[in-house]
């Protein structure tokens, strides 16, 4: 069995959330860019004490929802009206092999539009839905089951309340002295030398 | 203790995800190839009892389709031949043709024993399909159209899906298939082969008006003899007559609107 | 790669299906012991055989959810022509045939589609002088063709046997009639006017000149006919005019209903009654009855009487004018009676001419005699009423004279060869005189009844379809009944089997002909051509030929008779006649009426008719005792509760039924229900009959009307199928109508009924797709290049009779549902016959207010109106049921149809909840698959007895998919009809633009069958076309149009013709103006 | 940290300046460990003898409802007691009914969330986990109402060689894009809350099975507050999904009626009316499940009267906007001038053949619920469990009203007849709550009943100033306090 290892960084537990809180602030300060807390719920605030930017993920859902409503349009005008045909677009009405039928004296033409409402409001939200699922996902990175935190014995109290700050060795200011000193000097305990096996 | 989960397992996802986007791909495009009369009806081929050869009747011989389906143009159904018919000319003691060929046993067997040749099907409908071969061959739809080049066949195959949207296709353009009356039963017809002052002294015949012949190849055009109505054609669709302006022709002047009510084929 | 595939082996199923005479023959054992009728082979494949209409929904089912997969694994099917082309058969057409219907009154001219040698549906034959609509029981005869459950095999004392058997049995007969010359031989025959069968028991009495020829009918009408005989002579008889008739009197007599007479057909009397303008000699309909019937619903003036009142009635008439033997009967007559006739007869008299008093037929000869003498002294003989002289026929003694002979024990054989089941419907007197006195019975009968059970010999009849007859219509006119295709199981004709006692013809199968031989020519066949030589003058091939197209001899009527009414003769039977007692809380009368689904009790099997409600009931699958409201209420009794009606030792036990219009102390019966052991119609699964037998209480033949009989309430109760539970319109304007002063006074009255009167007009929120084509109207239908549908049902001339059900029923291979899910309200018929009744009083009081529940008193019901509106899809223009369906499985057509595509629909049954006229109907189970009274047990029913009988299946109409459970079915205006001619018309334009059917030159199966011609259905785009008169009416009006749904079928307000001088006048129809 | 909290409250009871406290979400001050321990628990111990007992009769009906699904199949749709001119009753009754429970699941989790309800968090995992299993039951039944199931592929828009395709003006075909769009969104919602959770029973257990299967759904969630930031986006986003399509479903499910043309069904106020008799049934269904739920496992500090009081105003208001909805419909039906609708109202509450069923409706649903106007009864378990069964049974008899007895009575009285149930319709129905307790009981065995995670962020040593009071004034959440303040239990005894 290998014993061949690579530092990942170092993780200093800390009691409560205002320590917590106030610990992210001089982390920031002193300048860190690969680190990160971890904690049983989320913290008020502590973005502004991480310095972190908002998420983009509003943006990735709203272009998912336009998708959705886009799909319920062409889907309904193109199978049960002669709108695209009247645009001049009637060879997609061919290859999608569509038969408009009129049905309680319904127009086949445009007009009938109110009756698509529904659907194409549904297909947003499911659009929407989904794209904020799997948008979420990428923006985190997970699934990602293998992570060297979790060969740490006490990271695992993080679920429950325990309160850490882990500052990754791939982190430029990142020294073996001059980390655990910060740590120290905020208040940390536990500070322990996160190893990954390889 | 370390991590529970191997390192691997953080590709797992990826790759799951990817070999998921291929599979669905891959389906979405058998399915509508491999699941629709496209692909399950066209070249059904199966051997007959008795080895017929439309390609010998039809084709070198020229005999006319009516000659053996001879309720094609009165019926919906488009009869098989009775034995008899085969007899006429096969029969020993009639037209006597190869009577003796081993190949006629089951014809001469049957006109004997009175128990039908066991033809097997090729062009089903489906039950719930009512289709009509009179409305059909009666308004310049020819048996090409759906059977294909049978008189080049040696055994009869499936040529056209039958599909309800193949259906369809042509009772929305029927200008791409109308053709002549006198032209249903010639599977060899090729539009370019008419003869364009034949086919407008034929409208003309008919009693309709030149200047609506002209109006129908371009709209707006008035005519009143047959060679300024010539002269517009060729204008129009070249030299050789050409399909889509016979096609239209007849639509307009036999008003031709094929149906696409579901009541035309479900009852 | 396209692959050229090898089959399979042919799997060998062992279930059977056909859909083709041709594949029958070949494929089933049912018919292969027959010899060949249909040429071998046929266009069908054995696949689409193995597979039939019937099933096929539910294969999709199994195969299209993976319908790709389905078809690689394609079944290998096979194609099996003639192999000698047959006379007339294209493969894919029907033929048509003119026939007649042998009936007791005369004949029933019809024309008989058949495919490839099937009858599948009967129509009337418009060419015929007495043609014109058909009622239920001719438009089901074709069912009772293929009646499963009828005699197939010939039975001796209950035993199957041999034909060769019953042929022997037939020669043992005449071998004694020869000893004696047929001293103890009798013969029974129904009433007929067959001439061919005329002729050979005029022979037959000639070589047996002992032995006896009578007449027996279960529901004859001997008063009547002695009434005729002794008053109007012994060859005349009598033929009504409606044409010419403008004053209408009935006592007690169905003429529209159950009670047909001699005369020109229904229509004659309802083109009277339609009027679109006021002025116009419109008829009057005075009637007498003790309950609703037909006619009494197109009465003008009604009023329930006893029916033992009925001759006191005529007595009055007949004083008024002042016959004098009748006042010793008026003397009988309640209070009230004397004044509501007084100014009816007055009406009468002031139509010298054209008025004309009718009597129903089971009524007794002094009635008779008078209705003679008043019709008489109207002047109605020669103008309304015709006297003809009736062509020779053989001599038939009466079934009192049966009784006598069969009493005094000199009868030792009797043949039966009379439609009706001796034993069953026969007095006790009659039928107990057989058993006891060891007659030996020969029957010929259509069913395994008693009657055959108990038979020496029980020969099975052939069905008016499968054999050679002739028949005289009511005026004499006659037809030759042509056969279209072999008997089914052998069975024999009455002509037949006269010829077989003449040793002229063996009964059963054709022998084969010796090989070469040509076949030897059907005796039968010479017989009737002999008749038609004689009815002809000569055997004219030409005139053969045209007889048989045209279903009648041209000009072969009886000639007038000139015959003077004998007073003395009248004053006789009237003076013979003893005096009635009106009926009483404790002694109350039983009227016995034919039942308006079985007749005698001859249509028993016959599962159309048991499932087309009675039309003023609503019963269906039984009989009931019909109890007047007052009576009813009075009594306290439900719906379904039993009750015992005895008359001396003779009782009846059988469950009520409540029944507004009828008389108060008055119970009505109707016969021929409870036959036992008839199979899964007529009897249920367990052999029990359906119904009660009330033929036991009459102690003789002619006894209709049962006096000082005693009802008694039982506790237990009954399950009675009755497909309508609301007697009221709950005060909507469905049913309009007016009088004619109304309608002079308000023309537009129809249209300005309840909420029509303030509804603005409706315009679709998506604009277009209704109406004509226009430049503002871009999508509205093209009325100039489509065909236009529509319907028009003219409620002054629908008289309400059922036969319009089964016309689409049998047209559109509509399932049966059995008794149990009737009861559940899962009724199939496409047409729903509604009945509702109405009086002003009601009306006034409530409807006007908001009020729903408008429960009127019993006096009220007593004296309601009964008004019938045939309800089927409207074929809205604007349909919500199109809308919901999630699938598009009901569209709308460009010829303004709501079509329904049952191979698409899914049964949500979405469509079924948004129709305004619930006209959908929904196949809950697999009706046609599984058995009826195994509904329940699905697929782990027995499969042995599917419920669509392999002889049912041969009825089928090919043109119509038969649907699977799990689909919504409705009236489509029989678009496979207006398909079909619409194609011919494509066959005939070719390279044509005229592309316009001929006017009205296509009829809808309920339309074709209607006696009154009250539909009217066409091509709305056709200006000539008579909807388009239709729709034109004042008259017209739309059902439910305050939603807006534009339905293409509209009715037309029924229009009264009251007598301001009756009693009652001011309230006729006027309760149709205070609707909502 | 418990010091601080003595702090607040000494200064809150004798101390000034007084900032009035309100009543702490989590009773007891309890600790995170506590409240993981105290949940995870039910997970990880061994279930109470009540669970069991509950248990199997639930997979016992479960069966049931299969067998009757599998016979209606089989045999046909005439098994069930519809007719004409009834073609819908029970099974659309039904459909209708558990939707209706379906939407108080997602309500508590997306509207009370955006509207900062933080009382929402001990209940709502529970609530959508109801909601998901409810829409479940719902779903069976127009699946299987019609008339030939193996068919229902052409509800698909999938491209076919027929060239037919689905009628997009249909209502039902709304339903089914409605459904299935609020089914998955809702499962997605769940799902999402879960993943912290997950990942603490997952670090909680031992290697194995379940550490395996708690991990893979836990996503490897490490609780870092990049994720976090992400993950509290995404909740806001669903949560802003969720309402407008929590209204929408309702609504859309009253198109089946409100579009039709039948006196009784075409109504315009369906949709609003829909919508809170759903909101009124689904909080009553969420009662009725987490009263006991709360005795039973001992989280009376987590689920306090305080939730309880809440939900039942909730009941209270919704139930009185029924209330308003039903007399409506007979001012409207009067006010329309038109006699068949008013006659239709007349027969559905006065003359009919089912008016039984409309009493039920307007008892149950209209008059139980004013009993929440009395405090001590919203305080009351007993009250409480008994009012929310009215409600449940009530919200079935409305939707049987109507369905089935409008279709009674409908525009021709030729065809006017009277529906019975079969016994399949009946035990078809019943199993449906076996399925529904099954995956409930399920849930409680398997996976956190409330949101630990939710819990401990409204803690008050959760937020990271809160032991500067005063000094940075007041927090958002003491301003918008309650009106009912009341004293502590241990303080109340100190004082």
């Amino acid at each position: 069995m290998s014993t061949l290892k690579r530092v990942h960084g170092y993780l200093a537990e800390f009691d409560g959330v205002a320590d917590l809180y106030h610990a992210a602030e001089q982390v920031r300060d002193a300048g860190y860019q690969r680190w990160d807390v971890h904690s049983p719920f989320p913290i008020h605030g502590m973005d502004k004490a991480m310095g972190n930017s908002k998420s983009i993920l509003p943006k990735l859902v709203f272009v998912g929802g336009m998708t959705g409503t886009c799909v319920a349009f062409t889907l309904q005008t193109l199978t049960q009206t002669n709108f695209w045909s009247s645009i001049g677009l009637g060879f997609l009405q061919k290859l999608a092999e569509t038969y408009p039928t009129v049905v309680q004296a319904k127009p086949t033409d445009i007009f009938t539009l109110p009756a698509f409402f529904p659907v194409m409001f549904e297909l947003t939200i499911l659009f929407s839905a989904f794209t904020t699922l799997f948008g979420l996902l990428a923006l985190m990175g997970l699934p990602r089951w293998n992570h060297p935190l979790f060969v740490s014995k006490q990271f695992a109290k993080f679920s429950d309340d325990g309160f850490f700050v882990c500052i990754e060795a791939r982190d430029p200011k990142f020294s073996q002295e001059g980390t655990k000193a910060l740590l120290e000097k905020i208040g940390g305990k536990n500070i322990e030398l996160v190893e990954d096996e390889l | 203790m370390g991590n529970f989960f191997p390192r691997w397992t953080n590709w797992l996802p990826l790759k799951l995800a990817v070999a998921a986007g291929f599979i669905v791909f891959g389906v979405s495009l058998a399915v509508p190839y491999y699941f629709t009369p496209k692909y399950t009806r066209v070249g059904y081929e199966p051997t007959q009892p008795v080895p017929f050869s439309h390609k010998i009747h039809a084709g070198q011989l020229g005999l006319d389709c009516r000659y053996c389906h001879s309720f094609a143009e009165v019926s919906s159904h488009a009869n098989v031949p009775t034995n008899q018919t085969c007899y006429n000319c096969h029969g020993p003691g009639k037209g006597n043709i190869k009577s003796a060929s081993p190949k006629l046993e089951k014809v001469i067997k049957a006109a004997e024993t009175g128990k039908p040749i066991e033809w097997v099907k090729i062009h089903k409908a489906p039950d719930y399909v009512y289709f009509n071969h009179s409305a059909h061959l009666n308004r310049g739809i020819s048996c090409q159209n759906c059977h294909g080049q049978i008189n080049e066949m040696e055994v009869v195959k499936h040529a056209e899906p039958h599909s309800m949207g193949w259906c369809l296709e042509c009772h929305r353009n029927p200008e791409e298939k109308l053709r002549p009356l006198d032209q249903i039963t010639n599977l060899n017809y090729k539009p370019e082969q008419l003869n364009r002052a034949g086919f407008y002294e034929g409208l003309l015949k008919k009693g309709i008006k030149a200047d609506e012949i002209a109006d129908t190849i371009e709209s707006g055009k008035k005519a009143s003899q047959l060679d300024e109505i010539l002269a517009l054609a060729s204008g129009k669709y070249g030299e050789k007559v050409t399909q889509l302006e016979v096609g239209t022709q007849l639509k307009k002047h036999w008003q031709v609107q094929p149906p696409e009510n579901c009541t035309t084929c479900h009852r | 790669m396209k692959r050229n595939w090898i089959h399979p082996e042919e799997p060998q199923t062992g279930k059977r299906y056909w859909r083709s005479p041709a594949e029958l023959e070949r494929r089933s054992e049912f018919l292969s012991k027959h010899g060949v009728e249909f040429p071998s082979g046929d266009t069908l494949t054995e696949e689409e055989a193995g597979q039939s209409r019937r099933n096929f929904l539910q294969l999709m089912g199994a195969s299209v959810g993976m319908m790709g997969l389905a078809s690689c694994r394609r079944p290998l099917t096979h194609i099996l022509p003639y192999t000698n082309h047959v006379e007339w058969v294209i493969p894919g057409k029907p033929l048509l045939y003119a026939s007649a219907m042998p009936t007791a009154q005369g004949a029933v001219p019809l024309v008989v589609t058949t495919h490839e040698g099937r009858p599948t549906h009967v129509a009337p034959n418009p060419l015929h002088p007495l043609g014109g609509g058909l009622d239920a029981f001719a438009q089901a005869s074709v069912l009772d063709l293929y009646d499963p459950e009828r005699s197939q095999v010939p039975l001796a004392s209950g035993k199957t046997t041999t034909w060769a058997k019953v042929n022997e049995g037939l020669q043992a007969i005449l071998k004694d009639a020869k000893t004696d010359s047929g001293a103890s031989l009798v013969i029974v025959v129904g009433s007929s006017t067959s001439p061919t069968q005329h002729r050979l028991l005029s022979e037959f009495k000639a070589a047996y000149p002992q032995a006896k020829l009578f007449a027996y009918e279960a529901i004859g009408n001997e008063g009547q006919a002695t009434a005729h005989q002794e008053v109007l002579g012994a060859n005349t008889k009598t033929f009504v005019r409606w044409s010419k008739a403008l004053r209408i009197l009935s006592l007690d007599c169905d003429f529209l209903g159950l009670d047909p007479i001699d005369g020109e057909a229904v229509k004659h009397f309802t083109k009277q009654r339609a009027k679109d303008k006021s002025e116009g000699g419109m008829n009057r309909l005075y009637c007498l009855e003790n309950r609703y019937t037909l006619t009494g619903g197109m009465a003008d003036h009604r009023k329930p009487l006893a029916a033992s009142m009925i001759p006191a009635a005529a007595a009055i008439i007949a004083e008024f004018l002042d016959i004098k033997e009748a006042s010793a009967l008026a003397s009988a007559a309640p209070p009230g009676l004397k004044e509501w006739l007084a100014p009816a007869v007055r009406d009468l008299i002031d139509h010298k001419g054209s008025a004309v008093v009718i009597a129903g037929s089971r009524y007794g000869a002094e009635v008779h005699a008078l209705v003679a003498a008043i019709n008489n002294a109207l002047g109605a003989y020669g103008s309304t009423v015709e006297l003809l002289e009736k062509g020779s026929s053989a001599t038939l003694a009466s079934a009192s004279e049966l009784e006598a002979a069969l009493v005094s024990g000199a009868v030792k054989t009797l043949v039966s060869l009379t439609p009706s089941n001796l034993l069953f419907d026969a007095p006790l007197s009659l039928s107990g005189a057989i058993q006891s006195k060891g007659v030996k019975l020969v029957h010929l009968g259509h069913l395994p009844n008693e009657t055959a059970r108990a038979a020496a010999l029980h020969i099975p009849a052939a069905h008016y379809l499968e054999s050679w007859n002739d028949v005289r219509a009511g005026d004499g006119t006659y037809s030759v009944v042509q056969p279209m295709i072999q008997p089914l199981y052998d069975g024999a004709s009455v002509i037949e089997v006269i010829l077989a006692l003449l040793d002229k013809k063996k009964l059963g199968p054709a022998e084969k002909p010796a090989d070469g031989a040509a076949p030897s020519e059907d005796p039968v066949y010479q017989a009737v051509r002999d008749t038609f030589a004689s009815v002809a003058g000569s055997l004219d091939e030409a005139k053969w030929n045209l007889t048989l197209r045209d279903g009648f001899l041209k000009g072969s009527s009886y000639v007038k008779s000139t015959g003077v009414i004998n007073a003395a003769a009248v004053s006789s039977l009237v003076g013979k006649a003893k005096i009635p007692v009106a009926p009483k809380a404790e002694a109350v009368e039983i009227v016995l009426t034919p039942d308006s689904a079985v007749w005698d009790g001859r249509y028993i099997n016959n599962a159309w008719l048991q499932e087309s409600p009675d039309p003023i009931t609503k019963l269906a699958w039984d009989n009931a005792a019909w109890i007047g409201s007052v009576t009813f209420r009075s009594l306290g009794l439900k719906n379904g509760q039993m009750v015992k009606l005895s008359i001396g030792d003779r009782s009846l036990t059988l469950p009520a039924i409540e029944a507004p219009g009828h008389v108060q102390n008055s119970v009505t019966v109707t016969l021929g229900y409870g036959q036992q052991n008839l199979g899964f119609v007529g009897s249920d699964s367990n052999g029990i009959g359906r119904g009660f037998n009330a033929y036991p209480l009459r102690a003789h033949a002619s006894e209709f009307v049962i006096s000082g009989a005693k009802l008694e309430v039982l506790a237990d109760t009954y399950q009675l199928a009755i497909t309508q539970d609301q007697n009221t319109m709950e005060g909507r304007a469905l049913y309009r109508e007016a009088t004619l002063d109304t309608f002079a006074k308000k023309p537009d009255f129809a249209g300005k009924t309840g909420m029509d009167s303030h509804i603005p007009e409706n315009i679709s929120f998506y604009k277009g797709q209704i109406g004509r084509k226009t430049d503002e109207n871009p999508d509205g239908f093209d009325y100039e290049k489509k065909h236009q549908w529509g319907m028009v049902i003219d409620l002054s001339k629908c008289i309400g009779c059922t036969s319009c059900l089964v016309a689409c029923q049998s047209e559109n291979n509509i399932p049966v549902v059995g008794k149990d899910q009737v009861v559940k309200g899962r009724l199939m018929q496409w047409i729903r016959m509604d009945r509702y009744f109405a009086t002003n009083e009601w009306g006034e009081q409530k409807a006007k207010s908001d009020e729903v529940n408008i429960d009127p008193t019993g006096e009220q019901l007593e004296n309601a109106e009964m008004v019938m509106q045939p309800v089927a899809c409207q074929q809205c223009e604007s349909a919500p049921c199109e809308t919901v369906c999630p699938v598009n499985a009901t569209v709308h057509t460009d010829d303004g149809l709501n079509a329904m595509a049952y191979n698409r629909c899914i049964g949500t049954r979405y469509c079924a909840n948004n129709c305004p006229y619930t006209a959908r109907r929904f196949n809950w189970f697999d009706y046609n698959k599984r058995p009826l009274d195994e509904l329940y047990w699905g697929p782990l029913s027995n499969p042995d007895k599917t419920g669509m009988r392999e002889s049912l299946q041969l009825q089928k109409n090919p043109n119509v998919t038969v649907r699977m459970r799990g689909v919504i079915e409705k009236c489509t205006y029989c678009v496979q009809r207006l398909e079909e001619a619409k194609i011919r018309q494509k066959q005939v334009q070719r390279d044509s633009k005229n592309f316009r059917i001929p006017t009205d030159s296509v009829k809808v199966a309920c339309q074709e069958s209607c006696p009154a011609e009250a539909i009217s259905f066409g091509d709305l785009a056709d200006e000539k076309s008579s909807v388009n008169k239709a729709k034109a009416s004042p008259r017209n009006y739309e059902l439910l149009k305050y939603i807006g749904t534009r339905p293409r079928t509209s009715y037309l307000a029924r229009l009264r013709n009251p007598n301001k001088e009756m009693p009652g006048a001011e309230r006729i129809a006027a309760w149709s103006a205070h609707q909502i | 940290m418990s010091a601080e909290a003595a702090h607040i409250h000494e200064q809150a009871y004798n101390g000034a300046p007084r900032i009035l406290d309100r009543e702490p979400l989590v009773l007891n001050k309890r600790s995170y460990s506590w409240i993981t321990n105290r949940v995870c628990g039910i997970v990880e111990n061994k279930q109470p003898l009540l669970w069991w007992i509950l248990f199997v009769p639930s997979v016992l009906l479960t069966g049931l409802t299969a067998f009757c699904f599998a016979y209606l199949i089989s045999t046909g749709v005439g098994v069930w007691g519809q007719k004409q001119p009834v073609a819908w009753a029970w099974d659309i009754t039904n459909f209708v009914f558990w939707i209706g429970i379906g939407h108080a699941g997602t309500l508590i989790s997306a509207i009370l969330f955006l509207t900062r309800q933080k009382w929402r968090t001990s209940v709502n995992r529970a609530a959508e986990a109801m909601t998901i299993f409810a829409v479940m039951c719902a779903g069976l039944f127009p699946a299987f109402h019609v008339g030939r199931v193996w068919m229902v592929w052409f509800l698909a828009p999938v491209p076919n060689a027929n060239a037919i395709w689905q009628n997009f003006k249909s209502p039902l075909l709304w339903d089914v894009f409605a459904v299935s769009t609020y089914f998955s969104v809702s499962l997605v919602f769940w799902y999402l809350g879960l993943v912290p959770d997950l990942a603490t029973l997952r670090d909680r257990c031992k290697p194995g099975l379940r550490k395996a299967l708690y991990g893979i759904f836990a996503l490897g969630w490490r609780g870092a507050n990049r994720h976090w930031s992400h993950y509290e986006t995404a909740y806001m986003l669903l949560a802003a999904l969720s309402t407008p399509l929590v209204l929408s479903v309702h609504s859309v499910v009253s198109f089946d009626f409100a579009t039709s043309v039948v006196p009784g069904w075409h109504t315009t106020i369906f949709p609003p009316y829909f919508v809170a008799g759903a909101i009124f049934g689904g909080f009553a269904m969420v009662l009725t499940l987490m009263i006991p739920v709360s005795k039973i496992y001992g989280l009376g500090d987590l689920i306090t009267p305080k939730h309880i009081d809440n939900m039942a105003k909730i009941i209270l208001l919704t139930g009185t906007i029924v209330g308003y909805a039903y007399s409506m419909e007979f001012f409207v039906a009067y006010y329309s001038a038109n006699k068949f609708e008013l006659q239709t109202f007349m027969l559905r509450g006065l003359y009919g053949p089912s008016t039984w069923a409309y009493y039920f409706m307007f008892g149950f649903n209209v008059f139980a619920p004013q009993l929440f106007w009395y405090r001590p009864f919203r305080h009351n378990m007993w009250v409480v469990m008994f009012v929310c069964m009215c409600v449940n049974a009530g919200m079935w008899f409305e939707r049987y009203v109507i369905i089935a007895t409008t279709l009674e009575r409908h525009l021709t009285p030729g065809s006017w007849r009277t529906y019975e149930a079969t016994w399949v319709d009946k035990y078809t129905f019943l199993g449906t709550f076996g399925l529904f307790m099954m995956l409930f009981l399920l849930f409680l065995r398997f996976l956190p009943v409330i949101a630990i995670g939710e819990v401990k962020g409204v803690l008050p040593q959760s937020d990271p100033h809160h032991h500067d009071h005063g000094k940075e004034g007041v927090q958002e959440e003491d301003l918008m306090g309650y009106p009912d303040r009341h004293v502590p239990r241990e303080a109340a005894a100190a004082a």
